[in-house]
Order: C-alpha cells, then structure tokens, then sequence
C-alpha cells in the first residue's frame, strides 16, 4: 500500500491544528492592528487601558463563543441581539432598581434565555425550518413582544449589584487599575468552551456539522446536539447581556446589531459558515480583532461615518484571504 | 395503486394566501370594514411593489444558494444616485433611470465576483458590501437629496383603477424573471448552480459567470426598487438601508416555497410570499394592530409557514413503501 | 491562479477604499433639494457639516428663544411664538363625532412613546366630549414608503375629518402631504415638516438649531477657553438632527472651544460608555454635548468608572438623565425638544373643526431644563420612569399618572 | 435471466459478451493515444508513464487496487486534471483539455463514480444541462424533449421519459441518464467509473445492454470496475495500474483472472478468503427477530448466534439493507420482536441499537459512516463520544492499536490526531469506519456491503477482522452483493427476496443457488 502520499497531504503541524483554517490570518491582522493602535496612541498598551478594551470586548466574546457552537454545528443564530435587548429590558422592568431581586430576576433570565434557545433548537432541528429562519423570525418576535410589554421604551432600572459584573473590577477604586469582573466571566466562559470542545460534545458537535449523518448513524441525537448548541448560544446570550447591561446600563436600543457582529467575529476567526471546522480561541481571536479594529478607527479618528466602509473591505479581504489559503 | 395528486410549493403558496385573505377578510368585516375596499386593495398592491422587486431579485441569488444582505443599501443607494442625476429635470429622468442601474449592476458585479472569484462565503461578502454602501451613504449623504422630476413621479404615485403603475412593473418584473428561469439557458443554470455546483460545471455550465449574472440581476432588481422610493419620495433617501428590506427580502422569498439552499423554487412563488407579507400589513393596519405586536406575528407566521413546508418535503410519500403499515400484503 | 485571485481582491479592497476616502474629502456641492431655503443658504467654511446650515433659520430660531409666546402661560402646549394666524372657517364642520387620522413615523424610540401616550390621552378627553368618534392610527414604523401608503390609505378611504401627520423624513413625505391637502381634508404636520405650506398648519417646538446652540452655548459659557468638547450623536442623515449639530458646530467654531471628536452612537448605551471611555484615555474631556438625550447616563458613567472629574454635560429632559444630573450635582443642562407638542395637534384638530383660527405655522416654546428648575421637574415627576420626558404636559389630563407609569 | 446468473458464474464464461472479432476487428489507428503520462500531487508522483490506447468499438478495462491511480488517469483524459508529463493524442494530433468541458466536446465523456445529476430538474433538462438547445434566444423545450426522447429510444431506454424529475428514479435509472449524458455529446470515448457499483444486480443487465449498444456504435469505451467478473464479461482489452505505473495491456482472453489479481495485488487469487475456523461452535443467540417488519420488509425471522457469520444475500433493493436498517434503529421494525442476548429489546434509534451493543458498518462510508472534514481519531470516537461519553477517553486509547491490528500503515496511525479522513484511501477510511465500531466492543456487528469500492489488500484486512470478531464472541451478519464473498465467509447464508427471507442455505453452498434463490427462479 502507498501511503506516503496520503501521510504527506494529512499531517499537519500542530500549529496549524491549533488555529485551522483562516485562524492564521485573522490572528495576524489582530497582531497588526494592536501594533497600529500602540505606535500610534502609547498610552493603549498601559494596562489601564488594556483592562477598558477587555472590559469593552469580553461581552462581544461571550457572545462570539455562543455563536460558534451554533456556526459550528451549521447553523446560524440571528436571534442574539434582539435576545441580548429583550433580556436587559426585561432585568430592568422586573427589578426596577431593587436590589433584593437581583437574584430572582437573573434566575428568571437564565429561564427565559434557555427557553429562546429551546425553541429556536427544537424549531430547527424538529420542524426542518433553517435555522436562518427560525431565528430570524425569533429575532422579530422578540424584539416586538418586549417592546409590546413594555409599551415601546424599556422602563425600571437595573440594580447596582446586577450592573458590577458587566461595570466593576478588582479592586473597586475607580480611575484605578483594576481587573473588570467582565474580562474573569469572558476567560471563563473562553476556558469552559474550549474544554467543552475537547469533551465529547465538542467532537460530536463539530462532526455533525461536517456530516450530521454520519453523526447519526454513530448512535447520537443530532436534534439533541444542535438544540444543545441553540441552547448555548442563547444561555452566552444572556451571560453578554448580564454584562452589557452591567457596562451601560439600560436604553432603548440595547443589543441591536449585534448578531451580526458575532456572526462575523466568528467567520472573521475563520470558523466555517455550514460548520465543521474552526475552534473556539479563533472565534475569540476574531471578536478580539473585530473590537481592536474599531478601537483603531477611534484612535485614527476616522469620522464616524466611514467606518463601516474600511470595516466592509477588511472582513471581505480577511475572508477572502484565509479562502485563499484553505481551497489551495 | 391510488395516484395522489401532490401539491407543489407555489400552490401551497398560493392556498396560504387565499386562506390569509379569508382570515384578514372576515375579520376586517367583523371590525365593520372592508379589506377589499379600493384604498386596502390599493395600499395591498403598494406594499407588495417595493418588497416585491427585492424579493424577485433575492429569489435568483437564493436558488443559485447564494443570499444577498446588501440590497437595502444598494436601494437606498440607487434612490440617491437616481434623484441626484435626475436634479429637478425632465429630460434628465433617462439618465437618472441609467445611472442608477449602473450603479446597481456594478454593485451586483461586485457581489458576484467576490463570491464566486474570491471564494468568500456570500453572506459574508454581501454584508461586507452592505457596509461599504453604507460608508459610503453616510459620508457623502447627509438626508435626502436630489430631486425627481413630477414627471417620474408617476412611477411611484399613478394608478390604474386600483392597480398602482409600481405593481404592474413588479408584475412585468416577475413575468421577465420567470421567462428568464423557465425559458432561458441562464435561467436553466441557474438552478444547476444551486442544486449542485460541481455537476453544473462538469456540465459546462460557467458556474462564475451565472452566479455573477444572478447577483447583476438581484442588485438591478433592487435598483429599480430604489428608483421607486425615489418616485415616491420625489428625492432620494440613505435611510432606506434601515428598512429591513435585506431579511424581509430573504423571509419573503422562502415564504414563497423558494429553498434555501438553492435549485428549488419559483418568482411565482415569490410575488406570493411577497403578497402575504403585504396582506398581512394591510390588514394589521386596518385592524389597527400594535406595531410591535405586527412584528411578533411576522415572526411567527413566517416559522410555521416554513414549517409547514418544510413538513411536506419530509413527506415520505417519496420513499417507496413495500408494505403498508399494519397490513402484511407483500408486493 | 491564486496570484490573480489575491490580486483581485487587493484591487476590489483598494478600489472601494479609494472611493469612499475621496468622497469623503471632497465637498459636495449638490443643493439639498427643492427647499425654498436654499437661495438663502450661506456658504459657510466652518463646519464640515454646512450642507445642513441655513443662517437665516438660525438666526430666526435663535431669535425665537427670546420671544415671548402668545397664549396661555400654564398651557405651554397652546402657546404659540410669532403666530401668522390663518382663517379655518370654510374649513369647519357641524356636529361631533368626527373620525380624526393620524399617520405616525414611528413609536422606535422613547421620545416618542411618551409623546404618544400624552396624545393618546389627550384624545380620549375629546372623545368623552363627542368631539372624536374614531381616532384611526397607521404607523409606519420608521418607514417613509410605507408611511406614504398610509396617507394615500387615509385620503382615500374619504372619511377622515382630519388628518395628522408625523413625517418620519421632511423631504421624502412631501408629495404625499400635498396629495392630501389637495383632497380638501384638513391637513396638521407636527414635529418634523415637509417642503411644502399647503397644509393648515404646522406645529413645531423652536427647531433644531435652538436645541443645538443652546447646548453649545451652555458649554463654551461653562467652559474655560481652550477646554475640550466631545459630541455624541444618534445618527447622520436626519435633518432635525443635523440642524441641532449644525447649530452646535456653528458655536463651537466661533469659540475657544476644543471639539475633540464627533461620534455616531446609535444611542446605544454601550456604544457610548465606551466611546466616551477610549476619548478619556487619550485626554481630558471637559464636556459633551448629546443631539438627543438617550444613552447620557451611559456617558456620565464612563467619567465615573474612569475616575475622571464630572464634565459639563449637555443631556436632555429626560428623567434617568435627570436623576443622574440631580444625584452627582454636576453642571448640566436639560435640553428640551418638546414632548408636550403630541397634544398640539389634537387640539388644533378641534379648533379647525370649530371654524377658530389658527397659526399656519406654530411655533411651540421649547426651553431647556436649567440647574435652577431641576428640583421643580424631578419633584413632579418622583413617579414616573426612566425615559420619561419632564416636559410631556400631561399631568392635567385623565390618565395622569398610571397611563404613563405603567406604559 | 441466464444473464443475471451469468454475472455470477466463475470464469470462464457461459456468454461471451465481448466483440465480435469479426465485425469489430480493431482498427489500426486509435482513437485515443496516451504516451508517458505522469501526474504528482503535492510533489508525490501518483501516475507514471502510462501508455493507453483507445479503439473505437471496444471496451477497454482499467483495473487496479484503490490508490493504483485508475481515477487520476480518468481525470487526466477527462480534462479534469492536467498531465505533467507525456502527451494525449486524439485521432493522432496532440490534445490539452483545460477543463472536462473542452473535453466532451472534443468527443470525450466521462461518467464519474458520484451522481452527476440535478435531482429537482428532469431527465432532458439534466441530459442537456449546459448545452440546451435555442431557438430564437430561449430553450427550445420542445426540440430538448424531442432530442431526449431520440436519445433514450437510440439506446432502448423505454421508461424513462424526458419530463421525469431525476429525483423520482430509481439509481440505476439515474445511471442510465449519466451515460445518456454522456451519449448526447456524441461522445466517441466514454470512461465509465465503477458504473455498476450503486446498481441492484437486475438493472446491471440495463447496463450491459447499453455497453455493448455502444460499443455497436463504434464508441472506444474505457470502463474502470472492481468486479472481476464484469471485467470478463464486457473488456477486449484489459490494462492493470500498481502504484501509479502501468503493469499490462492485454487482450482479455490472453489474461487469466489469477494473473490479473497478482498482478494487481502482487498476491495470488487462491486463499484470499481467510479459512473458517474448524474448532469454533456458534454460542448462545445474540441477535433474534421473529416476524420484524416496516413498511420496507416484512415476516423477518432470523437469528445470529455468537461466534457465527450470517450472510443476508439477495439482490440490491430487496431489503437487505433495510433489514440491517430496522435492527439498528434507522428504519426500525413496527412489527414482530426483536431480541439481543435474549433479552427483549426496542430500538427506535441508532442511539438505542448502540446501547444494546449493535454496530452498523454502513453501505455508503463517505455520506453516513465518516466525517470527511475531521481527524481520523475523531472519527474513530464518533461512537464513544456519541452515546458513551463518559468512558470516551479511556476507550479512545485504544483507537492506534485498533487501526494498527487493522494493518493501516504506522505513519497513518501515528498522525491520526491530526490527519484529516477525507485525504485517505477508500480502504483506509473503511477501517476507520471499522475502528470506531471496534472501540465500543460491540455483540452483534452489521456489516453492509463493508467490501464494496476497497482495494484487495484492505478487503484482507476486512475478511481477517470478521474472524477475529467471531473468534472473540461476536455474532456478524453480513449483507454483501459480492456472492464469492458471501460464500466463502459465511456460516448461514440468508437469500431476501422482495422484503422478505426468502430461504436459508448453509454456508459454502453454490453460488448459482444462492442466485437462483435471490431470483425467484428457484
């Protein structure tokens, strides 16, 4: 049997394995724009201001992360942002201020975060309705029903002590160095993902977006794995708008956009559209990029108005760049 | 053997509308009014002109599985390139008309060749593009500009009984595009790019070139949508992009039994997705139902109509069954 | 092959950043269409935005702060500055009951929603006095196409007695405006207008070039020349929007004042914290001044979590923002748009149907909330939410307070 | 029906099917003339000065172990890829195909092994794809109609008509369209991949049918198989590949079937099935089912015992693999019951079959046994992860020695955390297959055509495997079209026959009776 030809195509350095695909590109360019950003602006790479950017991007990777497990079993889930919204709104109509509900209110979040996923998992993977459907309609649905509860503008409060997870560090003196409690929930999230990643779930899940048939006839419950994965991405959901609503408290339009800006912090780390392929530090890696890439914008002081523009052609050219590595 | 007669999607389409209509009909009269009163049977055709050459163009990108989330942005786009060219004068309207379907095609070229030149994922380079329209808009527009001359106004504004003038060029719209799928090689191709990528090539098939064309057509479908809110508006708008034409485009289409992934579908069944969505509008109007509630039902009639779909094709009728169920009469 | 794909790429990427750079730099000369204004428009080489400044309107809305208004001192929502009063008398009708249209932009942000409730109230009383039978509503939902559909759905339909529209865009609504005018129903635009006088009448707050310069002015006066300015705006392209930076921007240059960055936020909260957060950490910031309101405490947190000094802060009538003002006892003024303009057009409605004149174009006071008045607005509105407005002028009507505490 | 059973006898041959040298002696020039052709992939060399002739009016076999290079040759003159050495002359002018297009115009077709069909679109839309005719700017439905219709009456094809969606047909159905497709080009060389691989031995009469229609016709026709047997059946002239280089070119009738094979494999014919043990009696009944039935199959009675081999014979689509497919859980049974170590059991999902330790090798490896995209030990713990998550990692050590005792090369085994199974050989992925079944120690292991598209040596590897099985406990039940295969492992054999167990013959038994069994015509 030949087989050096097949070993001289398969193995791979362990480099590559540690970030597939276009991980490569995406952490390069995240390297050149932190670079940009501190030959420009010094004073970005004190730690003071190291600690404001994590703060600032540890929400859009916990949402990142969720969004992967979803990518990576081939699936989309459009439904975070206005879940995102629904979730700060409904923090601050339920507790009103009160401290005393804190803890009941996030209890109830934490429900209704796992029932969105429930439903968005289960009307996919049941029903058949792709799931750029299911969720797109759960975006809609969402976002009038909180808005129909709330007769149009969110009302209440957010709780001080709801609001030091997404808005405090350690220590607590401000204009102070500090560790935002935002950047600790982010690496964690980050560090539980990865191991999940590595458990069994991980692998299954991965495969099932490679070939969910396969995955099937193996013995699992591709329904099961993927309602699990809608289910993460709407708990992450949840955890980001705990920290966004901490960070800025409640307006009216909390979290809009953002499922896209996962999404793309996703694919930007080279995590596959249809799924299969890619890991969770890429996403991360991507979600980092994403943030660093407009923190550049503000540092280069680009007016406001051009900024999607540059940001249009680097995700083109970043995607277009690690295809161009994968396909040869 | 009993034959079945088996319903395709844009009957099914079609079936929801009519059901839709009964609904929202009798409902209205229960409230006192009348759905099919001229003003609600125009304002239903009105609605469905704007969403509707969208969502014809949507429906070549989609079943060539691709999707296209830049065309709010190339409409609100070609409403200014139009209305800026045409400047107030009537013999301008011609140029204006062409200057915005280049524009169109060029963004429609663009789309076309990243993705199938450059390999990147679709939805990722129409919302790249998305965002690079949108730069552009906000940069160099600060409103609404331009003026469109009262002449072109009529595009927008000029009925025929009930049937407004936009409607009937959607209609023509729909009855090229369905010419250009039933009748024509590329038409043909295009199915075949989006059933199976390899076998249209191997086949000959110029697989680059019918995915550019798909997205040429889908951008000028937009641009001609953006030349309608120009007539309407009697200027152009950049705020257009925030419409929600890009998902609703995308919703209208698969609510019309068009496939997501691609090689299965129809633009009749589109204008009928297209129709739904309009009648709904009209009658949650008429009903005087809370806009956010409007929304929720949005959503949630689009799942269970995909749903429902959806549940036909795992019909198992297809699959061969040598035994019935509970009986043991072997074949 | 993957040469000529990379070079197609980098030639794609650089092409589209080409075009939008140039544009960017290059001064559009295009007359921001058919406004009568624009004969009147005045070159003006300060601000980057003067597209949008008209001088004279500026001059007269300034002017207008000064002007006392006409009407009664305790009904602010009555009063009108400098009215041009036009005769409705062959306008008016008999008997009650009457069917009054109104077509709504949008209820998509809290200033309108609280806008809409006061009318909403303000309807019922005339309803319980027979003068409306049906209030028929359509809201566009920020959509100038479908808001059209819904004024030509109400000229059609034959049988308002009234219509009221709240333009989503000036420019887009107006052929559809004169459309209804030309039915001969009575025609009232409220808050943002359209180009064109056919309709009975137009009712306003002072304008956007007052909200703006009010801010800027309150700023370059509480600031030490040479102090730096940040301005957070919603979003470009709205022209009452735009007036109010256009104005601010206008000060800003004619003083000592620093505008150290103009930034698009969206209102998102997050997007201001953080904004406000990276311009801490390259400098100072000495104050900001905010086109609407929305998002200001997000702002005033940034200085906090920052450990920076309170800066001069220009929010809005806004009760979060309020509170938040009242609680750090910075310096800071309350910008006001009136909310209490959403009851106007009702009335007006009434008044036309009763055969009374009224101004063809009226000009509702709109003055801002001061240090001084601050007690005064948080006192009475201690019940009401957050993303409230304290100048909704509705605590005389029938619902106050539960419809706007339990919206 | 000789035909059928023709298919099956061992050579020499009852019918000769190939030319008659009278009427199609072949001509002097060919129509196609290969000379050092070499091709490399990734700087190895996979293809080496290969010599190919081509004559119009006969059928040339191509044979060769996975990995000979077989397909890369099909490539080569489909235009799929391009030689980096040597040269392609058609009709004694060197020729270049930039692409399988300028091929098939140039008279060149190719049937590809994978369906290369549209299942939305119909027979004439598919046949015509690319090409359709116009008239005045659009298709001309009528004339692509007409034209399909000639096609299909030309070849015999009654049936099928132009209008049929290809996704309501059967799959040798759909391999009929394929090489109309290929027809309608006036294609003057047809390569045929393994065109009878996906077809119920009834439609490969179909099949032959059409070969010898064109080669008729004059049509120089190259055909790539695994099947001996249609080798002998159908070929004038056989080339072998090994390795990349070109070992013989001769007139079948000059090369005997053991030369073939050794040729190939560098391994004689005889004993290549392993011996079954003397010395092993079948245990207890690990799997029964009594009257199992679905919508596809029904009165199902059988039992496998511990240490036994069950073979489920018969023709393809007459239920065989539904069988496999209700006891695992796929399709499951409705109807009767269905024990495992005596235990009544209900499996409803794969998931439960797993459970009650069944294991299913599955017919199609690459679409419902493998995940292409991902590393050989993540597929190889696909199962273990799936149902037995918690004892995954510790089972999963034994994944290298597992694939180790399945003679996969040590490079493979050693960069198996990193290699990615689409890169591998057929045979390769079908142990890995094998391997992730093995990790979970299963009782009874279905194995459904677990030979088909693999080369000699893994077939080995295979045959070896189901021994060790049975030597250890397990019970095996075999589903195989391939009847040497059925015959030589097998202790039982069970002949299906339109959804139901039409009879039982005991292991060793003639293969004309099997057939005659699975056929009816007993």
């Amino acid at each position: 049997m030949t087989l050096t030809a097949e070993t001289s195509r398969t193995a791979r350095p362990w480099r590559e394995r540690l970030l597939s695909g276009g991980s490569w590109t995406v952490l390069a360019l995240l390297v050149l724009i932190l670079a940009v950003i501190v030959v420009i602006n010094p004073s970005f790479a004190e730690p003071m201001s190291l600690m404001a950017f994590a703060k600032k991007t540890a929400p859009l990777v916990v949402l990142a992360v969720g969004q992967y497990f979803v990518i990576v079993s081939g699936e989309f889930d459009l439904s975070v942002g206005s879940l995102v919204g629904a979730q700060v709104v409904i923090a601050a109509r339920l507790m009103d201020g009160d401290e005393a509900l804190t803890w009941p209110v996030l209890g109830l979040m934490l429900v209704f975060g796992l029932l969105v996923g429930l439903v968005n998992g289960l009307v996919t993977t049941l029903l058949r309705v792709p799931s750029f459907i299911t969720t797109l309609g759960m975006m809609l649905v969402l976002f009038g029903a909180i808005r129909l509860w709330t007769g149009g503008a969110p009302t209440g409060a957010l709780s001080e002590s709801f609001r030091v997870l997404g808005r405090k560090g350690f220590p607590d003196v401000p204009g102070q160095f500090q560790v935002p409690y935002a950047l600790l929930v982010a690496l964690v999230v980050v560090g539980l993902a990865v191991v999940l990643m590595r458990r069994p779930f991980g692998r299954s899940l991965v495969a099932a977006g490679d070939n969910a048939v396969a995955v099937a006839y193996s013995g699992a419950s591709v329904w099961w794995l993927r309602t699990r994965a809608f289910l993460l991405s709407s708990f992450l959901a949840t955890v980001a708008a705990v920290l966004i609503g901490g960070f800025a408290g409640v307006t009216a339009q909390v979290g809009q956009g953002l499922e896209f800006m996962a999404i793309t912090a996703v694919v930007l780390g080279g995590v596959a559209l249809g799924g299969g392929r890619g890991t969770v530090i890429a996403a991360m890696v991507g979600a980092l990029t994403l943030e660093a890439l407009f923190t550049l914008f503000n540092q280069l002081a680009l007016p406001s108005t051009v900024r999607p523009a540059v940001q249009g052609v680097i995700l083109i050219a970043a995607v277009a760049y690690a295809a161009r590595r994968r396909r040869t | 053997m009993t034959r079945r007669y088996h319903l395709g999607s844009t009957e099914i389409v079609y079936l929801a509308l009519a059901g839709i209509l009964l609904v929202a009909g009798v409902l209205v009269a229960v409230r006192g009014g009348n759905l099919f009163a001229q003003q609600n049977v125009s304002y239903m055709l009105t609605q469905t002109s704007l969403l509707g050459f969208v969502a014809i163009g949507q429906t070549l990108v989609v079943l060539c599985r691709s999707l296209d989330l830049s065309v709010g942005y190339v409409v609100a786009l070609c409403s200014l390139v139009g209305a800026t060219t045409m400047a107030g004068d009537p013999s301008r309207v011609w140029l204006g008309v062409v200057a915005a379907l280049a524009v169109a095609a060029g963004v429609g070229l663009v789309n076309g060749l990243v993705i199938s030149g450059l390999r990147v994922n679709p939805f990722i380079a129409t919302l790249g593009t998305g965002l690079i329209i949108k730069g552009f808009l906000d940069t160099r527009f600060k409103g609404p500009e331009g003026e469109v001359p009262f002449g072109f106004q009529t595009f927008g504004y000029t009925r025929i009984g009930p049937v407004p003038v936009s409607t009937v060029v959607m209609l023509l719209v729909a009855a090229a595009v369905f010419v250009l799928l039933t009748r024509t090689r590329p038409g043909y191709h295009m199915f075949a790019v989006g059933g199976n990528l390899d076998v249209a090539r191997l086949s000959g098939v110029r697989t680059g070139r019918v995915l550019v064309l798909a997205h040429v057509l889908c951008s000028l479908c937009a641009g001609v949508a953006g030349l309608l809110i120009a007539a309407r508006f009697g200027t152009g708008n950049a705020l257009v992009y925030s419409y929600g034409l890009d998902l609703d485009s995308i919703a209208a289409v698969v609510l019309g039994g068009t496939l997501l992934f691609g090689g299965r579908g129809s633009v009749v069944g589109t204008v009928g997705g297209v129709a739904i969505l309009a009648v709904l509008d009209t009658a949650f109007n008429v009903l005087d139902v809370n806009p956010f509630f409007k929304d929720v039902l949005r959503g949630v009639i689009i799942i269970a109509a995909v749903a429902l779909y959806a549940r036909r094709q795992l019909d198992p009728a297809s699959r061969r069954a040598r035994f019935t169920t509970g009986g043991g009469d072997a074949a | 092959m993957r040469s000529i794909r990379v070079l197609l790429a980098s030639a794609a990427a650089g092409t589209l950043l080409l075009l939008t750079a140039c544009v960017t730099e290059t001064p559009t000369e295009q007359p921001p269409g058919a406004e009568p204004s624009v004969a009147e428009e005045t070159p003006d080489d300060s601000g980057a935005e003067s597209e949008w400044f008209v001088q004279a309107d500026y001059d007269r809305e300034l002017a207008q702060r000064d002007v006392a208004p006409e009407g009664p001192a305790d009904e602010p929502w009555l009063q009108a500055i400098e009215p041009e009063y036009v005769d409705t008398a062959d306008l008016a009708s008999e008997g009650g009951d009457k069917t009054l249209c109104f077509s709504n932009a949008s209820v998509s942000n809290p200033w309108r929603v609280t806008g809409w409730i006061t009318m909403q109230q303000q309807v019922e009383v005339l309803q319980e006095e027979g003068v409306i039978g049906e209030f028929r509503v359509s809201d566009a939902a920020d959509d100038d196409n479908k808001q059209i559909s819904d004024i030509q759905a109400f000229v059609e339909a034959g049988d308002c007695d009234a219509i009221i529209i709240s333009p989503s865009t000036t420019a887009t609504l107006t052929p559809a405006v004169e459309a209804a005018c030309e039915s001969g129903t009575p025609v009232i635009v409220f808050d943002r207008g359209v180009n064109t006088d056919c309709m009975v009448t137009f009712i306003h707050p002072i304008g956007g070039y007052a909200y703006g310069a009010v801010g800027a002015e309150f700023l370059v006066e509480n600031l030490d020349p040479g102090s730096t300015v940040l301005a957070l705006r919603i979003l470009p392209g709205v022209d009452v929007l735009e007036h109010r930076w256009a104005a601010a921007d206008k000060v800003f240059s004619e003083s000592e004042i620093e505008v150290v960055g103009v930034e698009f936020t969206g209102g998102d909260g997050a997007k201001i914290k953080d904004l406000v957060t990276q311009y801490l950490q390259r400098g100072e910031v000495d104050g900001i001044w905010m086109d609407a309101g929305d998002g200001a405490v997000a702002a005033v947190e940034a200085f906090e979590d920052a450990g920076q000094p309170y800066p001069v802060f220009v929010g809005e009538d806004e009760m979060s923002f309020l509170r938040k003002w009242d609680e750090t006892g910075m310096t800071a003024i309350g910008n006001v748009y009136s909310n209490f303009q959403w009851r106007t057009p009702i009335l007006a409605a009434q008044m036309i149907w009763a055969g009374e004149e009224v101004p063809s174009e009226w000009v509702l006071p709109q003055e801002p909330v001061a240090e001084e008045d601050l007690a005064e607005f948080l006192d009475a509105n201690a019940d009401m939410p957050s993303l409230h407005y304290a100048k909704f002028g509705g605590e005389d009507l029938p619902g106050y307070p539960e419809a706007w505490t339990d919206r | 029906m000789h035909l059928l059973l023709d298919n099956y006898q061992k050579i020499p041959r009852l019918v000769d099917m190939r030319a008659d040298d009278d009427a199609h002696a072949p001509s002097p020039d060919p129509v196609l003339r290969l000379r050092g052709v070499g091709k490399d992939f990734f700087g190895t060399s996979v293809l080496r000065e290969i010599d190919l002739d081509l004559y119009p009016g006969q059928v040339h076999a191509l044979v060769g172990e996975n990995g000979a290079g077989k397909s890369t040759l099909m490539k080569v003159i489909a235009g799929v890829h391009r030689p980096e050495t040597g040269t392609v002359e058609l009709d004694g002018a060197p020729v270049s195909f930039p692409t399988p297009l300028d091929a098939q115009h140039a008279g060149v077709a190719t049937v590809f092994q994978e369906f290369n069909l549209l299942p939305d679109r119909s027979v004439a839309e598919n046949v015509y794809l690319g090409r359709e005719p116009l008239r005045r700017g659009t298709v001309d439905r009528r004339r692509l109609h007409a034209d399909t219709t000639r096609l299909l009456d030309d070849l015999g094809l009654t049936g099928i008509t132009p209008w049929t969606r290809v996704g309501s047909l059967s799959v040798a159905q759909q391999q009929v369209v394929e090489i109309v497709k290929a027809v309608s080009y006036d294609a003057r060389i047809i390569s045929m991949d393994e065109p009878t691989a996906a077809l119920a031995d009834q439609e490969v009469a179909l099949l032959y049918e059409l070969v010898r229609r064109l080669r008729d016709r004059g049509v120089a026709i190259l055909y790539v198989s695994h099947r001996l047997q249609e080798i002998y059946d159908l070929a004038d002239t056989i080339t072998v590949l090994k390795d990349g280089n070109h070992m013989l070119t001769a007139p079948a009738g000059e090369v005997s079937p053991d030369r073939l094979v050794s040729t190939m494999v560098g391994r004689d014919f005889a004993g290549f099935f392993p011996d079954r043990p003397a010395d092993l009696v079948p245990g207890e009944v690990r799997l029964a089912l009594a009257g199992s039935g679905n919508t596809m199959v029904d009165g199902i009675d059988l039992e496998v015992r511990a240490g036994e081999i069950v073979a489920l014979a018969g023709l393809q689509g007459s239920g065989r693999t539904e069988i496999a497919h209700g006891v695992f859980g796929i399709a499951p049974f409705t109807r009767g019951r269905m024990t495992v170590d005596g235990q009544p059991v209900q499996v409803r999902t794969p998931r439960q079959g797993v459970r009650h330790r069944l294991a299913l090798v599955t017919e199609d490896r690459k679409s419902e046994g493998l995940a292409l995209g991902q590393t050989v030990l993540a597929n190889a713990r696909l199962v273990l992860d799936a149902v037995l998550p918690r004892a995954s990692d510790r089972r999963a050590r034994a994944v290298p020695g597992v694939l180790t005792s399945l003679d996969v090369a040590a490079s493979t085994v050693a960069a198996a955390r990193d290699a990615e199974v689409q890169y591998l050989s057929g045979g390769n992925q079908q142990k890995v297959v094998l391997a992730k079944w093995l990790v979970t120690e299963p009782r009874v292991i279905v194995l459904d055509e677990p030979t088909r598209g693999i080369d000699v040596g893994a077939k080995r590897a295979v045959y070896d495997l189901m021994r060790t099985l049975t030597a250890d406990g397990a019970a095996v039940l075999l589903i195989s079209s391939e009847l040497p295969e059925v015959v030589a492992m097998a202790d039982r054999i069970l002949v299906v026959r339109d959804g139901r167990i039409a009879g039982e013959l005991p292991g060793g038994s003639d293969e004309t009776a099997v057939m005659a069994l699975a056929t009816g015509a007993a």
